[in-house]
């Protein structure tokens, strides 16, 4: 009668399996034909054993996490290494007792409930589990510490909480203290234990024990779990195995798409909240603390995600980068927008009636395509210097919005308005392959992020001026002067983090002048605050974002602040005495 | 509605009329439209305020409407109006009563030239003069015929046998006046009560018993707007100027509208049978639309003259209910009677405004 | 109903007693600066979809304030979001916003152009 | 004989007389009212503090008190006569003759007569009022905030350049303080009445000091004070009392139809009747816009074409309270200039 206590945790467990099975069977069923063919392709293949260790390393050991917070990386670890050793050593000990595995699951969990006499290696596997139990329970401590004053880890302010994960939690907390007790409990009864439950025991001998009270702590400790695995799939803790899924399928090359799919939802309940993407997100500077993507991950799954929270976000990719899970929380919140708005495209009709531009050059194809897109034309400087160096280098070069020009499409797919940016893309598309240059041409880095990624441009190659003028360099096509002054370089969060460039602008740089780091770049970059990605920052809060990213550029006193992007430059201009220049315009200069 | 204030405005601008011998000047829509009125106007003068005012059948039109219509040159029309005045100054006497307000304006508008520009005064008399071998005075005082009435108002209410009041109710009418643009627009010092707020027929309406409204719209043209009515193409601007006032004046719920300028109660008047026949419209309760009285057949009425003989049935919005509410006595069998009691032909029946 | 060659004109006149304010609460709601427009016309003298087209920024802004939604649709469809009167509005007017709104609110509130 | 003489016991009179005390010389102040303070005493609050103008008022009648200046009250300037020997010699209301060394004009301004915009129905329509009017129904204003009909405004407009810039009131000159006025009231209505729609009907705005252009700011984004560019045209009244207005939205090229509960006519300030009086009997030249013309714009405007003879305050043109408390502080200086220099 007293083993009824298993009851909760079997139950629980029964509940969990299932609720698991159903979900990750409709989200698997759910992927696109293609992703399914890559699954089946992928599974005998290295990447599975690719998938296997990154699980590992970052599902038990949380190396990532650990890297970026050690404790924080630690108390996960504690749980998640902790807690997978128990029930593997948990089986061993099982199996080393009945000779068998075929056990039924509540067995190898309640151990030291049934089984309380000696066997070959007992004494050894005792003091094994209890090591691991004390491993998991410092990991307790640090989640009480980190609730109470989250300071401590470093964290500005940890995540909030709704009742179901309040449930999941409390369980959680409960559960390893339980299980302390209980098996101290059985412990006292039965004399044996190994030092930490014997320990304990010893304290429950002292106190007086009897087996209700000990059956009570075992139902605790049962009521715990079945009360967690209940509340498991309806909280936070779902990442812990959606994760490995999330792994998996990555390293099988599925990607995400525009619209949000089944590989997206997966991507959202992988996250475990470890708030890391609170701690880099630049917009607390201004106050704003509601909108980081461990809380817009959370509204998706809440179905509760308001437009003001969506849209108010610069899109820097900076918690992308910092996130140990590596979710694409940029296209994940892009994605929602694209649903946001989805019922309110354009069709730029009038792009059909515009008049067709007279080919500039009819003789001979020329070597690169130029487009400067909206951002550079509000900034003549960078123009100027680009066509001149192209003149220079003796380029051959059409201008494809001289005059007039479409948007490249790449602000409105910032704002989700993806079916009208395919408009745009379309009309500009034509007119670069049209065009036979072999290199598309850009200056800025909101253009170029688009080109790449949605533009399919086939065999022409893209190049931001920054990548093409190191190319002419090097080619001998031109010759650059180098200067004593002093240069700090901004990485442009869509040229960086958007598109991999960080060292052709760097080496320009240093050609043209004494390059000098900066405490926060390249992948870890700031951004400059004037991002098109956020549609609702007033200019007050982009401001007071602006000046702390500054602050930081400027610390050693630069004579040149040195971008490659119109916005940014444009960004930085007013409010600072430093000279802000592009790379463009330093190149131009250092031509002569 | 601050009285106070208004009468303050009106005290300002009180104008000198003559008190006797005027030379008359006829309005060509008036006399076209509306001939009673002038009729009854001269046996106002004549008969009840024993005036000696002049008809001259020499004078003409102004051109005016022409001159307005960029037809006319100015110093053509100038030297009309000199001609007119050669007239007056031929019979002998220095006033002018002009009967028209688009004429009134212009004499205004020429006599003001001429006191600037002496020179341009002395070129039309030279036209004139080779023209016809006319010379001619200036006129000491000019007033619009309503003008005279309203100096004479008293002296009308005295005689009164009818008040603006609603003998059923005992309640006064409701009465909209609208005053001719060109009345005081152009030269708020020579009309009475100035340009915003105008005494000449308020002042009238309130001796002989009735309630003027004041509605939002009260300054608003009447829609004639010469070129905009006289290019059929444009008639649609000035049918909606009307329109835009009718529908303003309606919640007032209005017995009748009084008019100074013969053009404005033609256009009223009219306009409301268009805009019924256009859009089964009417503005009053019950469909007959709002009678438009010019300000001699509001005296006239008040004095107590046969309706027929004012003309009251050549209107387009029928004037019957507004005689009921007076108690005005009338025989419906002769209203399409000529003078000899012979019947006229019976004119059409409107589709939709009632008769 | 008879017809004489010509007919009444519907009024130009704004009636602020009767103006459709459904598109312009919901701008304000969500961004209080598109008030502080002063109608300087910077945004649309230097717009890339004004470039191309004759979409006026400025003038549609009006338009909306006014509750003048006869052709709103069209007109802000010609937008391509793509910033530059952001960085050039004096008085830090969130346009791109305010862009996306009238889109939302139009549709949120079945704003239909007139044929 | 007295040091200076100062015609006008307003802000600018007093703190001439003020400035003047410190600098060592005796003064007197002629006020034509019964008591001191000038316009201020009208005044409800400041802009763009929003301060009550009893706080400033209250200082210059401490400082009158504590500084025992001699004021002569109900007294009226008649004339201004220069004497050969360079001394003045003011004749008043009063029996007494003045004599000084020098003479200050601080006699201020008057508002313009809004009867004068006949078409605004300013003293015809009840719901019309000034904007001195509203500044007065503000101070006594005790519970909830009615129109001159006793309701709660739904909808309220403010005309900017009522009898300024207009060649047709006679004033072509711009009286550059009713635009922040009318920004300050309309908050301060729309802080009184949350509901209620509000109005700027203006020509342009022009929101020339330090915090206007944020007060006006603060008016759109924060108190959704709507900013018609267009002048009115004309007022007519409905049969229920309120006031339908015509003004074009010059913006949007079209024309516009605003029915209000209550219309404030921003009124701008005309120089005195009184300075044009007693400027003739001593020749003292005045601007085309009637005030009074100082010598020199940039580096004389304390002083006047008849030597010995000094200005402070609104009687040279339109100023805010600021800008009147230094013009007369640097009269005070001017005087004392001229007394240096006429000694030696």
């Amino acid at each position: 009668m007293e083993t009824y206590f298993i009851l909760p945790f079997t139950l629980g467990m029964l509940f969990l399996l299932i609720v698991l099975f159903i979900k990750y069977g409709l989200w698997i069923t759910k992927l696109s034909h293609i992703d399914k063919l890559r699954i089946v392709q992928s599974i005998f293949t290295r990447r599975s054993w690719d998938a296997i260790k990154e699980s590992f390393l970052e599902g038990l050991v949380h190396r990532n996490m650990y890297k970026r917070n050690p404790l924080l990386g630690y108390m996960h670890m504690c749980f998640a290494m902790g807690w997978f050793l128990i029930i593997v050593f948990g089986h061993v000990e099982c199996y080393m007792y009945y000779g068998t595995l075929a056990k039924a699951p509540w067995y190898p969990i309640f151990f030291q409930y049934y089984v309380h006499e000696w066997f070959p290696g007992e004494r050894f596997m005792t003091n094994l589990m209890d090591f691991l139990l004390l491993y998991i329970l410092t990991g307790v401590l640090l989640a009480y510490f980190k609730r109470i004053n989250s300071k401590i880890f470093g964290i500005k302010k940890t995540t909030k909480l709704k009742p179901l994960d309040r449930v999941a939690l409390i369980s959680l907390w409960f559960i390893f203290p339980m299980r302390l007790l209980a098996e101290s409990a059985t412990a006292a009864l039965y004399g044996n234990g190994g030092f930490l439950t014997n320990t304990v025991g010893q304290l429950f001998v002292w106190i007086g024990v009897n087996s209700s009270m000990e059956s009570m702590l075992w139902w605790g400790y049962s009521l715990s779990l079945g009360l967690f695995f209940v509340g498991f799939p309806f909280s936070r803790y779902m990442h812990i195995f959606t994760e490995i899924l999330f792994i998996f399928l990555r390293h099988y090359g599925i990607k995400l798409k525009k619209q949000f799919n089944s590989y997206s939802r997966i991507q959202v309940y992988s996250c475990s909240r470890c708030g890391v993407c609170i701690d880099v997100c630049q917009m607390h500077v201004a106050n704003i603390s509601n909108n980081q993507s461990v809380y817009i991950l959370k509204n998706i799954r809440d179905q509760n995600l308001t437009d003001r929270k969506l849209y108010n976000c610069l899109l820097c990719g900076r918690c992308e980068q910092a996130c140990p899970v590596r979710i694409n929380l940029n296209d994940l919140r892009i994605s929602q927008r694209i649903r946001a708005t989805k019922e309110f495209n354009s069709d730029y009709a009038f792009l059909q009636t515009l008049p067709v531009d007279e080919p500039q050059m009819i003789d001979s194809k020329p070597e690169v395509i130029y487009f400067a897109g909206c951002m550079t034309h509000m900034t003549p400087g960078i123009k100027k210097s680009v066509l001149k160096v192209l003149d220079k280098a003796g380029v051959k070069y059409q201008f494809m919005d001289k005059e007039k020009g479409a948007c490249c499409g790449r602000p409105l797919m910032l704002a989700g308005q993806y079916e009208a940016a395919k408009k745009l893309i379309a009309y500009n598309r034509e007119k670069i392959l049209e065009s036979r240059a072999p290199i598309l041409l850009v200056s800025c880095p909101i253009c170029y992020k688009v080109f790449k990624d949605d533009y399919e441009l086939g065999q022409i190659t893209i190049k931001h001026h920054s990548e093409y003028f190191l190319e002419l360099v090097n080619q001998g096509r031109i010759q650059l002067a180098q200067s004593e002054k002093t240069i700090v370089y901004h990485d442009p969060c869509e040229l960086g983090r958007g598109c991999g460039v960080y060292e052709p602008p760097r080496e320009l740089l240093r050609m043209t002048g004494q390059l000098q780091s900066v405490q926060q770049e390249k992948v870890n970059s700031l951004c400059c605050s004037g991002s098109l990605g956020d549609l609702s920052l007033s200019m007050a809060d982009r401001n007071v974002i602006k000046a702390e990213t500054l602050k930081v550029l400027l610390q050693k006193n630069p004579d040149v602040l040195a971008t490659a992007c119109p916005l940014c430059k444009k960004t930085f201009v007013k409010g600072v005495d430093v000279q802000v220049k592009d790379i463009a315009e330093i190149v131009a200069e250092a031509m002569e | 509605m601050n009285i106070e204030g208004k009468k303050q405005i009106w005290n300002a601008y009180q104008k000198e009329i003559a008190e006797n011998d005027y030379f008359y000047a006829r309005s060509c829509i008036r006399q076209n439209f509306f001939p009673a009125s002038e009729v009854a106007f001269l046996r106002i003068l004549r008969e009840e305020l024993h005036k000696n005012i002049i008809d001259d059948p020499n004078h003409t039109t102004c051109t005016g409407i022409g001159y307005h219509s960029d037809i006319v040159p100015f110093d053509t029309i100038q030297t009309v109006v000199a001609r007119q005045f050669s007239l007056m100054t031929q019979a002998g006497l220095e006033h002018m009563a002009i009967s028209c307000v688009t004429s009134f304006g212009i004499y205004t508008e020429i006599l003001d030239l001429w006191h600037h520009f002496p020179e341009q005064l002395e070129k039309i008399r030279e036209y004139l003069y080779k023209a016809t071998k006319r010379e001619f005075n200036l006129p000491k005082n000019i007033a619009h015929t309503s003008d005279v009435i309203y100096k004479f108002r008293n002296e009308i209410a005295e005689k009164a046998k009818y008040k603006l009041v609603n003998k059923q109710t005992g309640e006064p009418l409701n009465v909209v006046e609208h005053i001719g643009c060109h009345y005081a627009k152009m030269f708020p010092t020579k009309g009475v009560g100035g340009a915003e707020f105008p005494q000449v027929l308020v002042g009238m309406i309130e001796s002989w018993g009735g309630n003027v409204v004041d509605y939002p719209e009260r300054r608003h043209c009447c829609g004639f707007g010469f070129r905009n009515y006289l290019v059929q193409a444009n008639r649609g601007y000035s049918i909606s100027n009307t329109k835009k006032k009718l529908e303003s004046m309606k919640p007032y719920k209005p017995d009748f509208i009084v008019a100074n300028c013969p053009g404005c109660a033609m256009f009223m008047d009219k306009w409301q049978y268009t805009l019924a026949e256009m859009e089964g419209v009417t503005y009053d309760e019950n469909g007959y639309g709002i009678p438009v009285l010019t300000y001699e057949e509001m005296a006239g009425l008040v004095l107590g003259y046969n309706p027929w003989d004012l003309g009251l049935q050549m209107h387009q919005v029928q004037c019957e209910s507004l005689l009921d509410k007076m108690g005005i006595e009338y025989d419906p069998k002769a209203k399409y009677l000529d003078k000899n009691g012979n019947q006229m032909p019976l004119p059409e029946k409107p589709s939709c405004l009632k008769v | 109903m008879r017809n004489f060659g010509f007919s009444t004109t519907k009024s130009r006149t704004i009636d602020y007693g009767d103006i459709d304010r459904r598109l312009i609460s919901y701008i304000l709601e969500n961004e209080p600066t598109f008030n502080a427009c002063l109608s300087c016309g910077s945004c649309t003298a230097i717009c890339s979809a004004g470039n191309l087209t004759s979409f006026n920024i400025r003038k549609l802004s009006l338009q909306i304030r006014l509750g003048d939604l006869e052709k709103t649709h069209e007109e802000i469809d010609k937008c391509m979001l793509c910033g530059k009167c952001l960085l050039e509005c004096p008085r830090g007017i969130n346009t791109r916003n305010v862009v996306m709104l009238i889109k939302k609110g139009l549709t949120i509130f079945e704003i239909k152009d007139k044929a | 004989m007295i040091d200076v003489l100062i015609i006008g016991g307003g802000i600018a009179g007093i703190e001439t007389a003020c400035s003047l005390q410190d600098l060592g010389y005796e003064t007197i102040i002629v006020e034509k009212e019964k008591t001191i303070g000038g316009h201020l005493n009208d005044w409800d609050t400041l802009f763009p503090t929003h301060r009550s103008a009893s706080e400033v008022l209250a200082h210059y009648t401490d400082e009158t008190r504590k500084r025992a200046l001699t004021i002569y009250l109900n007294t009226y300037v008649i004339s201004v006569k220069k004497q050969d020997d360079g001394t003045f010699e003011v004749h008043t209301s009063r029996d007494v003759v003045f004599r000084s060394k020098a003479v200050v004009v601080a006699s201020g301004y008057k508002l313009f007569n809004a009867e004068r915009k006949e078409e605004y129905g300013y003293k015809i329509y009840d719901n019309v009022l000034t904007s001195a009017d509203l500044e007065v129904k503000l101070k006594d204003l005790k519970g909830e905030f009615k129109t001159p009909t006793d309701k709660v405004p739904e909808r309220i407009a403010f005309i900017h350049c009522v009898g300024s810039r207009d060649e047709k009131s006679g004033n072509h000159y711009c009286s550059k303080l009713c635009c922040v006025t009318a920004v300050k009231q309309a908050i301060h209505l729309k802080q009184l009445c949350p509901k209620a729609e509000i109005f700027c009907c203006y020509m342009d705005l022009r929101m020339y000091g330090p915090g206007f252009e944020e007060m006006y700011r603060e008016a759109q984004e924060k108190y959704h004070i709507q900013f018609i560019r267009g002048r009115l045209s004309e007022v007519g009244e409905n049969s229920n009392g309120t006031l339908q207005l015509k003004v074009e939205d010059t913006l949007a090229a079209r024309p516009c139809k605003i029915q209000v509960d209550m219309l404030v006519l921003m009124v701008g300030m005309e120089s005195a009747k009184s300075t044009e009086l007693f400027a003739q009997s001593c020749g003292l030249k005045c601007a085309p816009n009637r005030f009074i013309q100082p010598l020199d714009h940039h580096i004389g405007s304390n002083l006047t074409n008849v030597e010995g003879l000094f200005t402070a305050g609104t009687s040279i043109g339109p100023m805010s309270v600021f800008d009147t408390v230094n013009h007369a502080k640097a009269t005070a200086f001017a005087i004392r200039d001229y007394f240096i220099n006429t000694a030696r």
